[in-house]
């Protein structure tokens, strides 16, 4: 097949891309998904960290019900922020170190778009499996009753906070060798009133008042970070490729 | 003057040991800071005078490097010149 | 617009200009600090509900709004470093951020030398002390991000990065923090408010403000001279200064 | 062969007054560089003198010290995304995912660059990676990697390829193969810039070498 017909002609008319934002969002959050069902574990590791976690304070704090449906909703928070702190290296380690972070700086279309997929895909990967989880969890731990509803809801605003923000620390530490440690003093300052907000809603919902109040603060959040964090994050990405 | 003695001013109404906890702590951390700072202004200049130096000498071996070089082209090129005079001669 | 800057966008012209400033300050420092810290401790009068441990505030506020201040500095210049590619600002910013988190330590620290004998506990979860901890972790964050990087350059970049995305989430902290101890605490603790300040407290505290902003200013010109030198090690100006120096 | 179009008057990239620092270390300084369509050029000096770094700062990926980098005229961060669109960079790294197949690989790279991925197939015969198309890239060789990032080149229509060390890992024929395709690529308008250890057999009137040099201090 000899090469010259595939290439047109080549001038100075410049030749317009024809991929959508749209699509090239959807190619990116296709091939991440692929790839992460293709290996399971950075699925499941994360959630097994999520419920071994949890597990642990009943043990350690003892098993009088009292004691554990006041402090449940705390602990599930902690817990779900740092199995997404633990999950959140893959966002970018593997496509640094083997150089499609690169090509994806050097496509055509705008760097944050790729990068909100990319988000995208983790949050489907590690925030939804967590939501699903935490009903269980909060069984465990005597959750009391009316406050599922909460628990729910702020974990499905709050979970795509913790991957956009945690992105940012993640393309701030992918150049870095031992970047892992560090990641965690970065992001975990950044997560403090999204864990605010949502304990104290799901504590409201417990003495079943409204606690609209809480989770309107953790939407606004979300679409600030939502907006905000894929600038950020191409940002980084650009520093830490140099 | 807030206290009629000096023990009085170090009891400082009984709260001496928070007051100079913090009076110290703070000046012990802000003397820390200066000394480090000036110690690393201190540090960063010797580095820079020792990395000087060694590229000095790296520059001055590179050149005595090809003085040899053309040294022996010179004495090779005489050499030849010497056997092709004496085969002239003979 | 701003004409007059541009020649200290030059690092060379920037250090020799710091050269000359940094006498001034750190006399100017040396003196109001010994005037204000004199003034606090021996002729400022005793509070009539807290006493003597009042004389803490002399330390405390200065070092709480400095801490801010400076983390405000920091985030200056790095909107500087990334909009403008200054790489003066970088080196500004990576002198700044170890001197903000000794302040910050320092108000951690005499905040709670403060509250224990009011409230009898060492660490309370006041809105202004948890906040002002996060504040440490957040200058702890860009200090380790600073040293992560081999090439300065780099790191300058990065934490200029994270410096901004620190300084759009202390108010929402902030916020969040004095919810959260409103919601849990309710205002049973008497807050570490400042009380009426009488003319002859005000005067001392005035001086000792002004001398820690003094001597932040000196302690941040030095370490700002060496980072100048640190990331222009290789050019020739610097070259002839360390000869000169170290002959 | 069809006629060469005329070549856009604008050089296609041009450095001014690149400087590089690593390490503290100055690279090069003040460098300059016009690469106008139709040249291939190719970076020459030992290893560790920056080469690298002169093809990453010419595609933008990293910033240089100063001097700037203009694609037709324009300084690229200017013109961000329509650079890209005309550049095909290629650095050590293959950007080729373990956990998918070659063709997928491919046919995930060609849309990227908005390329119609059907061509996937046939191109990787082109590459002699005839049969490997539905083996996973983790089973592949380092060298097949490179010749799926390489297959790239057979597709793209981008006028300007930067490309650092592309003949690593590639046999004789693959290379003859790939010096025709540089200088068909270089006589339709379009420029080549690579860094290579090998001489190429490519005739003077394309090709421009660039030398860079240690510098002690």
């Amino acid at each position: 097949m000899n090469n010259n017909n595939s290439i047109t002609t080549i001038n100075q008319e410049k030749i317009k891309n024809n991929l959508s934002y749209r699509a090239a969002f959807m190619l990116i959050l296709k091939r991440d998904i692929t790839i992460a069902f293709r290996h399971r574990d950075d699925i499941i590791n994360p959630l097994l960290f999520f419920v071994i976690v949890v597990t642990l304070f009943p043990l350690g704090i003892g098993p009088e019900s009292s004691t554990l449906s006041r402090i449940a909703p705390g602990i599930i928070w902690v817990a779900a922020l740092l199995s997404t702190l633990l999950s959140l290296d893959r966002l970018f380690k593997s496509d640094h170190d083997d150089g499609s972070l690169e090509q994806m700086l050097l496509s055509p279309h705008p760097v944050f778009i790729l990068v909100l997929a990319k988000i995208v895909a983790h949050w489907l990967l590690t925030g939804l499996p967590l939501i699903f989880i935490a009903p269980l969890l909060a069984v465990l731990l005597h959750l009391n009753e009316n406050s599922y509803g909460a628990l729910m809801l702020t974990l499905l605003l709050g979970t795509p906070i913790l991957s956009l923000i945690g992105a940012i620390g993640v393309a701030l530490t992918v150049g870095i060798k031992k970047g892992g440690v560090l990641l965690s003093l970065l992001v975990l300052p950044l997560y403090i009133p999204v864990l605010i907000f949502a304990t104290s809603a799901i504590d409201t919902a417990a003495m079943n008042l409204p606690f609209s109040g809480q989770l309107a603060i953790i939407a606004a959040l979300f679409f600030g970070s939502l907006t905000l964090a894929p600038f950020a994050v191409s940002a980084a990405l650009k520093v830490s490729t140099n | 003057m807030q206290f009629d003695s000096i023990n009085a001013f170090f009891n400082m109404g009984g709260y001496a040991f928070y007051v100079w906890l913090s009076y110290g702590v703070s000046t012990c951390l802000l003397v820390a800071l200066f000394f480090s700072s000036k110690a690393n202004n201190q540090k960063i200049i010797k580095k820079i005078a020792q990395r000087q130096k060694r590229e000095n000498k790296l520059r001055q071996a590179a050149k005595l490097q090809n003085e040899q070089n053309k040294q022996n082209k010179q004495n090779k090129q005489n050499e030849k010149n010497t056997i092709t005079s004496s085969e002239e001669k003979s | 617009m701003w004409k007059w800057l541009h020649p200290y966008a030059k690092p060379e012209i920037t250090y020799h200009f710091t050269g000359k400033i940094l006498p001034w300050f750190s006399y100017l420092a040396t003196i109001l600090l010994s005037i204000g810290i004199v003034w606090a401790l021996l002729f400022a009068p005793a509070d009539y509900q807290q006493g003597d441990s009042f004389r803490i505030f002399y330390l405390h506020v200065p070092a709480a709004s400095l801490s801010m201040g400076i983390y405000v500095g920091m985030a200056t210049a790095a909107l500087c470093s990334l909009v403008w590619q200054l790489k003066l600002a970088d080196a500004s910013a990576a002198a700044m951020a170890p001197v903000g988190a000794t302040f910050t330590l320092i108000a951690l620290i005499t905040g709670a030398a403060w509250g224990k004998p009011m409230w009898g506990t060492w660490w309370i979860w006041d809105a202004r002390l948890t906040s002002e901890l996060i504040l440490l972790f957040l200058y702890l964050g860009v200090i380790a991000l600073h040293n992560a990087f081999e090439d300065k350059t780099l790191a300058g970049k990065a934490a200029a990065i994270l410096t901004l995305v620190g300084v759009i989430n202390i108010p929402i902290i902030k916020y969040s923090v004095e919810w959260w101890n409103t919601l849990h605490q309710g205002a049973t603790v008497s807050k570490l408010g400042k009380p009426s300040m009488t003319m002859d407290m005000f005067w001392p505290f005035v001086f000792c403000f002004l001398g820690f902003a003094l001597l932040v200013a000196t302690i941040i010109c030095i370490r700002f001279r060496t980072e100048i030198l640190a990331r222009n090690s290789m050019r020739p100006w610097v070259r002839e200064l360390v000869e000169k120096v170290e002959g | 062969m069809n006629n060469p179009e005329v070549y856009s008057p604008l050089p296609l990239i041009t450095a001014s007054g690149l400087t590089c620092i690593r390490e503290e270390r100055i690279l090069f300084e003040s460098l300059d560089l016009e690469v106008k369509a139709g040249d291939i050029v190719q970076i020459e000096g030992p290893n560790g003198v920056g080469k690298t770094s002169l093809l990453r700062i010419l595609a933008g990926l990293s910033m240089p010290y100063d001097g700037d980098v203009h694609f037709q005229g324009t300084s690229i961060s200017s013109v961000r995304d329509d650079f890209h669109q005309n550049l095909l960079y290629l650095g050590h790294l293959p950007g080729v995912k373990g956990e998918m197949t070659a063709q997928e690989n491919l046919e995930f790279n060609l849309s990227m660059h908005g390329l119609n991925p059907e061509y996937a197939e046939a191109t990787l015969q082109e590459v002699n990676l005839l049969g490997f198309e539905d083996a996973l890239a983790s089973h592949l060789s380092a060298g097949q990697h490179r010749r799926i990032a390489l297959a790239k080149l057979w597709q793209s229509n981008a006028p300007i390829w930067i490309l650092d060390e592309p003949f690593t890992a590639i046999d004789k024929l693959g290379v003859k193969k790939l010096e025709q395709l540089f200088i068909d690529h270089a006589k339709q308008g379009g420029c080549v810039i690579l860094t290579t250890h090998q001489d190429l057999a490519i005739p003077e009137t394309l090709l421009k070498k660039v030398t860079l040099a240690y510098r002690f201090y």
